[in-house]
């Protein structure tokens, strides 16, 4: 995908049938972006409370998308094209939009997922009090994330990625009658918006690069490609940018918000929080590669460092959670950290972190379904009040079944396909560290996933609630999503001709390998973590069967490794509690004292003025009355004796003054 | 002789009314005593027509050089006959009432107004000796013609020994200027004596015009001649108080600016500093002391020495630079016009409201939006212009003083100018007491108050005037710049 | 040697303790003045001295006096800022003097022959050049009478 | 015959005597008189200097003066007078109203 | 007088005919009073709208101008001209005055006396718009200064319990930075072109040309800064901002964050940065400090805020000090970043205290914690609009608070190679700091909303018969709620009004 070509209009030579669509992919963004404006103007007066906008618009996007795809699947090049937006001084911006394999992938991905989203809500927030508003936002966020996926230019993609940020926050405080909710949702918003600073400024240095003219991303890579930019500068940008990925998709350290995000209706959790607006800070990366590649070699490797301290800590963290959004939330981390750590080995990991990207949205986005289908049952998100659902909800077990083994990396099944694409990059790149690390940490994630799958559809039944199966417009795209998991992973495989690297690369096109023992290995891993789940989680104990043996390891999982303490502890009390506390008392007392210590500083000296003449002059005459009262003569004294030897000593004194004057000078 | 009649027609008309003012009322019944006040009006209004008949007639000189009518003269005789018109006009009702001698009140009343009248055209000593005492002594009568009331009464005696006493001390230094300058009683040929005086007579001259200027400092309020003006104001009929503020302190402006810019011009390095002093500690006691003020004659009065602080600060400005020394004596000329006009009409409002609150607390002006709302209205504009602040007139009078403090430079101007805005920041304090009681206070008696026609039309009349001064404050400017007297002197 | 009456009756002026008496120093004063003036050749002014001081003002403050019930004492009449009162003169006459001295030194000082100031001298030289301010004087005499008048006059009307 | 010098110096002597009076004087009528004699200091420098420069118009001022003394001590009186009538009549407690 | 030279002279004016109009009617007449008031702002408001049709975007210089003598002894003259800087504040400032008036069709506040509350707000108007179009030092201070009355009145009549002190603080305050400035003022007429002139074309073309020296800058751009900084309100001289805007009216609190503040920044960069280019230049780093600090500073105070208008209020600080950072850039990205941010931060403050004052309507308190949350349970249009107008407030892209913002930064990352080429350091921190900011700016809107906004409604408010936003509120709001999407949308709508205006500014500098 080198964007250079893109200079012109259309970089290829052939047409192809998906060419009209690729040219106007701008469709994509603005269909559900009207659709989110119809259901807020007319939502709530049209039957079925206005979800049918957000729907068909989805829908007609996610053809529309499919049409994109298929320029690529075609093979075609990318294509560029934007209209002025406005310039201000040098600084010109446009509107735009870039399309290759990249984002080809990305709008399939995101239209599909959130149609399915759309449709399974039908089911899922049915009888809310707020469900039109529900769908304006999810559709919001939709075009949103269409818009970062499609922009061809720096601004126009922080635009998308902030208006996701806040639908995010909106979607997630979407019950904030609930005081946790709103909590998560500003959690949500300003953990994010700590990485974007840097990300902003990221993204400045890079529009520095071009010398403010433009923010077009090809023109700043080829501003870059020149090497007239120190590399330490591109190291510093590619940092910052990265900043932007940690926020979003939640890296270590910041990837404290995801868990919490998990207060939302399950379907926000799926589309946004699994599926595609955390994938953002992955696909962030891919589309400025080019600055990555560029910097020093180091940020890579921090890139790395970070990646797969999330990737495993999250998976462990996974392990005893006992909310099922939750698990699925650090599993969410833990597969994102996999992504970025595949990016971060170079341009044959870009493939592959991005086909991880493109299969995780789908079986995640399945898992959640499926675990918001279950919670919708059992009214609960605690899979201590769950058990033995197998029965009551078959569809549900047997998708959630796919799902869960997908996730941990079952053949045939998609996750299987990019995992063992990442191992392979990893081997090749001769990063082995990094390939134990994901090697582990497929073996937590089958064991996780295991875990979850026990406690939930075997066993007895905990709860108090009379579970049954949700019905269609849940279990459908359940169904479907079902589908495209064991589906999509063919398309990077090997043995077919991995036809996904065709449409996301890197400068040029790699074959993808097929290492059988590393294929080997990472099954072997898998099954080995689903045996030990199936094992543990067998039988339902009063207590996790893990909690003995891994004593204080236990609480330090328990409580996060007590990071978010650590946050609320030392920063967000601070900052909120004292910090502002001090600083509204240095204003109202310092600052304020110091503007109304003046004007009591006045007031005071005007006292001090009136004082001197009152005592000077009345003071005298007051006092002679006093004196002439008190010896009854009163009457024959001028009480204003002391005023002219108040006057003419003053003005004796300006003489003497000036004589001194006078004769000095 | 060389008299031109005409020039002197004014006075004269002036002379003849008050003379015909104390011959009728001998006549008049009691009850028809009020008839001297339009009596009064209308000579000071067929004078105000003969001085301007005399504009554009050019500097008419009588008596030798002693006497000259040029458009500084007529400019504030000008001035001084329209105070009078406003004065005879807040009077009527408040004299009418009060139980007070009418009659020869306006006798003494115009006779004052005789003595400011003669005071711009006085280009003599001697002159302006009697034209000051003209204006003073008929005051300190009046100061203290609330006979039965120990308050005027002491206010009378306050401002008669100080006034005798300053006009000791200036005498005393006329008498030195006579000696050192050889017999010289004209100013401008005082300027000319000075020029080239021996230097074994300087420091005797320097002293010589401390003493004279002493006792102009009192008429206008100078600090340390300040402090007889509250008491006395507050003391005296709110009429005269008004007289007091704007005519007596404005013909003692009109001496001065002719004995500084046209005899002792050349000595102005001596009294420069004397003048930058005087001004700087005149208007911050009058600015601080009038923030502790409770009474609003008092808070008048020292909002009047804060004024003539401003007003002396033109003086301290003169240099050797004839261009700027010309814009200084503009900008006080100006000053002096916008603040009699803003004086007046708060006074007249003042009177006003003395009706119904004759202690005239500032508290009592409380709720007056509603009881008298023109005269609320055209209160906050005054009150607003004195602390110069647009949409007033008060704030080109500032600003013009600010641009000659600019204008001429060094470190003194500049210095001068912002002890100035310092102390304008300070009277914004007292000067917003007032509308805030009007606007933000209820009145206790809600009920209509019964405000005279006059002093409502005087009100009203003055309130447009400084509105319309800041709309088009050309006539101002060019009026004080063409009637100046630098240039004069040496 | 009338000066130095002058003076030293001017003091007494100040300084008694009696306000008749110190009224009768002060037509000593006035009278020595005159005598001055007659010496500086100033005719008319000493006659127009001895007229008006003596034989007006000084009755003028007699009777002001008495109708004010004046007391004697020294603690009465003076106030308490007596010695800084008498310093300040001191003072001032210290600091005249060394004017005068420093303008009109006495060692260099000429003995003159005055002009003669008579009558009808100083009648013309009014009325020549002074008329102005002679017609002033004369509303300020005229307003001070009346107002004097209508101040002092005792009414139960007010 | 007689100096200019020692006839300032005289004036001057009055002239001070004259603040004396005014500064350590509280009858009213005593400080009317020491006024006065600051007044006569005026014309006796008037005078004198007339006479040394042979002119005429210092006497004349002299008699303005002298003229505007006597009003001003018609007045003064006057007030005093006005003052004491009406004290006569107030309470004690009401002395000095004028104050701050 | 055609309509090209008198056009703005009449808009401007118009208020002023109105004010007194409507000071001239019957008492009485309450519903004409009000309807009067609506036709005037109206009626102005056309007519700037007309102004900014008629507007050649094409080029730099003045148009619409007028160049009269007024005070010929002072030379001081009436000279009016309107150009891509002035443009959109002046618009700006007719647009919400007439969406006060017609708020004022429903809420007066106490104590009642319409006529004198739109009477005085239209003297207002007139005064904010003057200052925009004046070309003349001493006219713009005039104009400055007009100001001052009518809000002091506003505050200290209809302002809540504490409007005594709040509304002389202000007066003071700015009174006291002001005359400074007017000091500043006539040392450049002495010291500027011969002959004397007070025109700011003439003493701008001088100044940038390096006319005034070098210490005569210096000391004159600090009379002249303190007179704006303390009107923007830079940090520290700030603190007359919380406390007037806390007790005026929800009218006055509108035009004071509205477009009074844009008063001191546009001063800025009419004024004291062309004619004082050595001392724009030596300040710069210090403005930019003042500015970051600000930002950091207001946000930290808002989280200490227990006052709904407070924590607005000082929300402004911020605000301001994005702009200010962006004005000490003095680069046009800056500048015009801050034009535009003076801009959005008048539409959405404006708003914001709209909401403040609907919703103290409401629950006559502005107590956050006593109105206790909830509020979109109740009135979930209300609480729409107020999330909406916040959350455009901490500047999310899309709306109109996100490009003032995020083109300072971008201009502080670079600033001004000519002038401030060895600052560079320096103004990075500034930009981190401004980060920082949005951060906290992000973290107190989200505070305040959910503590108002969300949770369940206290009891005590369940019968308080709450009601949800009215016609007349809608009316009034909808222009504006409409701006800050469009803004965030098509920010061209200013900033190319701006862009050549600010590029002639530029080249004037030489950079």
């Amino acid at each position: 995908m080198n964007v250079l070509a893109a200079e012109g209009e259309v970089a290829f030579e052939a047409t192809t049938n998906g060419l009209w669509f690729v040219e106007h992919a701008w469709i994509v963004v603005l269909v559900p972006l009207v659709s989110a404006a119809l259901t807020l103007a007319f939502g709530k007066r049209t039957p079925g409370k206005g979800a049918v906008y957000g729907i068909v618009g989805v829908g007609a996007a996610f053809l529309f998308s499919l049409g994109v795809l298929w320029h690529f699947v075609e093979g075609g090049g990318p294509f560029e094209g934007s209209i002025d937006w406005f310039t201000i001084g040098p600084l010109h911006l446009e509107l735009g939009i870039l399309v290759d394999g990249l984002t080809g992938v990305m709008v399939v991905v995101v239209t599909a997922v959130s149609l399915c989203v759309h449709v399974y809500s039908l089911g899922y927030m049915h009888g809310d009090e707020r469900f039109t508003w529900f769908y304006v936002v999810l559709s919001l966020f939709t075009a949103a994330m269409l818009t970062v996926v499609v922009s061809n230019n720096l601004i126009q993609l922080l635009v998308g990625w902030e208006v996701m940020g806040i639908c995010s926050y909106l979607l997630i405080g979407h019950w904030w009658e609930v005081k946790e909710n709103s909590n998560a949702a500003i959690k949500a918003f300003i953990t994010t918006r700590v990485g974007d600073i840097p990300f902003m400024f990221g993204i400045i240095a890079l529009i520095a690069v071009t010398g403010f003219t433009t923010t077009n991303i090809g023109e700043v890579s080829h501003e870059l490609g020149l090497g007239e930019v120190s590399p330490l500068f591109v190291s510093v940008a590619a940092l910052l940018l990265f900043g932007g990925t940690v926020g979003k998709s939640a890296q270590f350290p910041l990837h404290v918000w995801l868990p919490d995000a998990m207060a939302g209706p399950t379907p926000v959790s799926a589309l946004i929080h699994a599926a595609t607006m955390v994938a953002a800070g992955v696909y962030l990366i891919g589309r400025l590669f080019e600055v990555f590649l560029l910097a020093d070699e180091w940020v890579l490797t921090i890139v790395s460092i970070v990646a797969a301290i999330t990737a495993l800590g999250a998976a462990l963290l996974a392990i005893v959670q006992d909310d099922i959004k939750r698990v699925l939330a650090y599993s969410t981390l833990s597969q994102l950290a996999y992504m970025v750590a595949g990016l971060s080995l170079g341009e044959l990991g870009l493939t592959a972190g991005f086909f991880h990207l493109f299969t995780h949205a789908f079986f995640k986005a399945l898992l959640f379904l499926c675990a918001g289908s279950v919670i919708h049952a059992v009214h609960s998100n605690n899979m201590s009040d769950m058990g033995g659902l197998r029965r009551s909800m078959p569809v549900t077990f047997w998708t959630m079944l796919i799902g869960s083994l997908a996730l941990a990396g079952i053949f045939p099944l998609a996750g299987f396909w990019s995992k063992d694409e990442l191992l392979v990059v990893a081997h090749e790149e001769h990063v082995d560290w990094l390939f134990i690390v994901f090697l582990a940490t497929a073996a937590i994630t089958a064991f996780y996933t295991m875990r979850m799958v026990m406690l939930t559809f075997f066993g007895e039944y905990k709860g108090q609630a009379h579970p049954h199966e949700s019905p269609s417009t849940m279990t459908g795209p359940l169904i479907a999503l079902a589908a495209a998991t064991v589906g999509v992973g063919l398309l990077g495989a090997p043995q077919l001709n991995a036809v996904f690297g065709k449409w996301v690369f890197f400068e040029e096109i790699h074959e993808a390998v097929f290492v059988p023992w590393i294929a080997l290995l990472s099954t072997a891993g898998a099954l080995l973590g689903l045996a030990a789940g199936y094992v543990l989680y067998r039988e339902r104990k009063a207590q996790d069967p893990l909690q003995a043996p891994l004593g204080p390891a236990w609480n330090l999982l328990q409580h996060r490794y007590y990071i978010d303490d650590f946050y609320m502890r030392w920063i967000v009390y601070p900052v909120r509690d004292t910090w502002s506390t001090a600083v509204n008392w240095f204003n109202q007392v310092v600052i304020d004292g110091v503007v109304n210590g003046a004007a009591a500083l006045t007031r005071a000296f005007a006292q001090v003025i009136a004082w001197f003449d009152r005592t000077a002059i009345d003071g005298a005459v007051n006092g002679a009355g006093e004196v002439a009262g008190r010896t009854g003569n009163v009457l024959k004294y001028l009480q204003s004796g002391n005023v002219q030897w108040y006057a003419v000593g003053l003005f004796v004194g300006v003489i003497a003054l000036a004589v001194v004057f006078i004769r000095v000078v | 002789m060389d008299v031109d009649y005409h020039a002197l027609l004014p006075e004269f008309i002036l002379a003849g009314t008050l003379l015909l003012v104390l011959v009728v009322d001998v006549f008049l019944p009691e009850r028809a005593k009020w008839f001297a006040m339009p009596l009064g009006l209308a000579g000071v209004v067929a004078s105000l027509v003969a001085v301007a008949t005399l504009i554009g007639a050019g500097t008419r000189v009588s008596f030798g050089g002693t006497y000259v009518v040029d458009e500084f003269a007529l400019l504030f005789k000008g001035f001084f006959l329209v105070t009078a018109v406003v004065v005879l006009s807040v009077s009527l009702r408040y004299f009418r009432e009060g139980g007070f001698y009418q009659g020869e009140y306006y006798f003494l009343l115009l006779t004052s107004f005789l003595g400011c009248v003669m005071m711009p055209s006085s280009r003599d000593l001697l002159l302006l000796f009697i034209a000051l005492e003209l204006v003073s002594a008929p005051g300190f009568l009046m100061a203290a013609f609330r006979k039965g009331d120990v308050k005027s009464n002491e206010a009378g005696v306050k401002f008669f020994i100080i006034g005798v006493l300053s006009t000791a001390v200036m005498l005393f230094g006329m008498s030195l200027i006579y000696g050192v300058t050889g017999g010289e009683t004209k100013l401008a040929e005082i300027a000319t004596a000075l020029a080239d005086i021996p230097d074994d007579l300087q420091t005797l001259t320097y002293a010589a015009i401390l003493f004279v200027v002493v006792g102009f400092a009192f008429k206008v309020s100078a600090f340390p001649f300040q402090f007889w003006a509250p008491d006395t104001y507050e003391g005296s009929p709110v009429p005269v108080a008004a007289f007091l503020a704007v005519a007596s302190s404005v013909a003692g402006f009109a001496g001065l600016l002719q004995l500084m810019f046209v005899a002792f011009a050349g000595q102005h390095e001596f009294w420069v500093p004397i003048f930058a002093a005087l001004s700087v500690a005149t208007m911050t006691v009058g600015n601080f002391v009038a923030l502790q003020q409770t009474q609003i004659v008092r808070l008048l009065a020292y909002s009047g020495i804060a004024q003539s602080g401003y007003i002396l600060m033109t003086f301290a400005l003169v240099t050797d630079d004839a261009a700027s020394n010309r814009s200084a004596f503009a900008a006080g000329v100006a000053y002096i016009l916008i603040y009699g006009v803003m004086n007046l009409g708060a006074f007249a409002a003042t009177v006003a409201v003395s009706r119904r609150h004759p202690a005239l607390r500032i508290a009592d002006f409380a709720g007056l939006r509603e009881t008298a709302p023109v005269i609320a209205v055209g209160m906050a504009v005054f009150m607003i212009s004195l602390a110069g602040v647009p949409p007033t007139g008060g704030f080109w009078g500032k600003l013009l003083i600010f641009q000659a403090a600019i204008e001429r430079g060094g470190s003194l101007g500049p210095a001068l100018a912002v002890v100035m805005l310092v102390n304008s920041v300070v009277s914004v304090f007292y000067y917003l007491a007032v509308p805030r009681q009007m606007f933000l206070r209820e009145a206790a008696d809600r009920s209509r108050m019964r405000v005279p026609a006059l002093v409502t039309a005087v009100v009203a009349v003055a309130t447009i005037v400084i509105v319309a001064i800041f709309v088009l404050p050309n006539p101002v400017a060019r009026l004080a710049e063409i009637s100046t007297l630098v240039g004069l002197g040496p | 040697m009338l000066a130095v009456i002058g003076g030293l009756s001017a003091i007494a002026v100040v300084t008694s303790t009696n306000v008749v008496h110190a009224a009768l120093y002060l037509v000593v004063t006035l009278l020595s003045v005159g005598g001055v003036y007659l010496l500086l050749g100033a005719e008319f002014v000493a006659w127009v001295q001895i007229l008006i001081y003596v034989g007006a003002i000084v009755i003028l403050f007699l009777f002001g006096l008495m109708l004010t019930k004046a007391p004697i004492g020294r603690d009465t009449l003076d106030n308490q800022q007596r010695w800084l009162g008498a310093l300040v003169g001191v003072g001032v006459f210290a600091g005249l003097v060394f004017l005068i001295q420093d303008a009109f030194p006495v060692q260099d000082a000429q003995a003159f022959a005055a002009a003669r100031g008579t009558t009808d001298v100083v009648g013309e030289a009014i009325f020549r050049n002074y008329v102005l301010p002679f017609e002033a004087v004369s509303f300020l005499l005229l307003a001070a009478l009346i107002g004097a008048i209508v101040l002092a006059r005792k009414d139960d009307t007010t | 015959m007689i100096r200019l010098p020692l006839v300032l110096m005289f004036s001057a002597l009055l002239f001070s005597a004259g603040v004396y009076g005014v500064l350590a004087r509280r009858n009213a009528v005593m400080v009317l008189m020491a006024i006065e004699l600051m007044l006569n200091a005026v014309n006796v420098n008037l005078v004198a200097f007339a006479a040394s420069l042979q002119q005429m118009s210092g006497q004349v001022f002299a008699l303005f003066v002298i003229a505007v003394a006597a009003a001003e001590v018609g007045i003064g009186l006057a007030i005093v007078i006005l003052l004491f009538r009406t004290r006569e009549s107030i309470n004690v407690d009401e002395v000095n109203l004028l104050k701050w | 007088m055609t309509w090209e030279n008198s056009a703005i002279t009449i808009t401007t004016l118009l208020p002023v005919a109105g004010a007194i109009v409507i000071a001239l009617m019957p008492k009485d007449k309450e519903r004409a009073i009000r309807g009067l008031g609506i036709v005037v702002s109206g009626v102005a408001f056309a007519l700037a709208v007309a102004i900014a049709v008629g507007f050649d975007y094409g080029t730099d210089g003045l148009q619409y101008e007028l160049d009269l003598n007024w005070i010929g002894a002072i030379g001081v003259r009436y000279h009016v001209g309107i150009d891509g800087i002035s443009l959109p504040l002046y618009v700006l400032t007719f647009l919400l005055s007439f969406l006060c008036a017609i708020y004022t069709w429903r809420f007066v506040p106490d104590p009642g006396r319409t006529r004198a509350f739109l009477a005085l707000m239209l003297l207002l108007e007139t005064g904010m718009a003057g200052t925009f179009i004046a070309f003349d030092l001493i006219l713009f201070f005039v104009f400055w200064e007009m100001v001052l009355v009518p809000m002091y009145f506003l505050i200290a009549i209809w302002g809540s319990a504490n409007r005594e002190y709040a509304s002389i603080k202000f007066f003071l305050y700015t009174l006291f930075g002001s005359i400074f400035m007017l000091l500043g003022f006539l040392a450049m007429y002495f010291q500027g072109p011969d002959p004397h002139t007070f025109d700011m074309v003439a003493l701008r073309d001088f100044g940038a040309g390096g006319g005034f020296s070098q210490t005569f800058q210096l000391i004159v751009f600090g009379g002249v800064a303190l007179g704006f900084a303390v009107k923007v309100p830079m940090w520290p001289f700030h603190t007359w901002l919380p406390d007037a805007h806390t007790e005026a009216p929800t009218i006055g609190s509108v035009l004071l964050a509205g477009i009074m503040l844009k008063m001191g920044t546009y001063g800025f960069v009419r004024i004291a940065i062309p004619f004082l280019p050595y001392g724009a230049e030596k300040y710069a780093p210090w403005i930019g400090a003042l500015a970051a600090i600000a930002i950091v500073y207001a946000a930290l105070a808002c989280l200490a805020q227990k006052d709904l208008k407070r924590l607005i209020a000082f929300s402004s600080v911020g605000h301001m000090g994005f702009v200010m950072l962006g004005i000490a850039t003095l680069t046009e990205i800056g500048i015009q970043a801050a034009i535009f941010g003076m801009v959005a931060h008048g539409v959405i403050t404006g708003m914001l205290f709209f909401c403040v004052g609907s919703i103290y309507d409401r629950y006559h308190t502005r107590e956050i914690a006593k109105i206790g949350g909830g509020m979109l349970q109740t009135m979930p249009k209300l609480g729409s609009v107020f999330a909406f107008v916040a959350i455009a407030s901490l500047g999310l892209p899309g709306l109109a608070g996100f490009w003032g913002e995020i083109m300072a930064l971008l201009s502080s990352f670079n600033p001004n190679e000519v002038f401030l080429g060895d600052q560079v350091g320096l103004f990075r921190l500034f930009m981190v700091m401004g980060g920082i900011g949005t951060v906290l700016t992000a973290g107190y809107f989200l505070w305040m909303l959910q503590r108002v906004n969300m949770g369940t409604l206290p009891d005590h408010w369940r019968e308080a018969g709450l009601r949800d936003v009215l016609a007349v509120e809608w009316v009034s709001w909808a222009p504006l709620l409409a701006l800050i999407l469009v803004l965030g949308l098509y920010p061209r709508l200013v900033f190319g009004i701006t862009d050549e205006a600010v590029s002639g500014l530029m080249t004037l500098l030489g950079s």
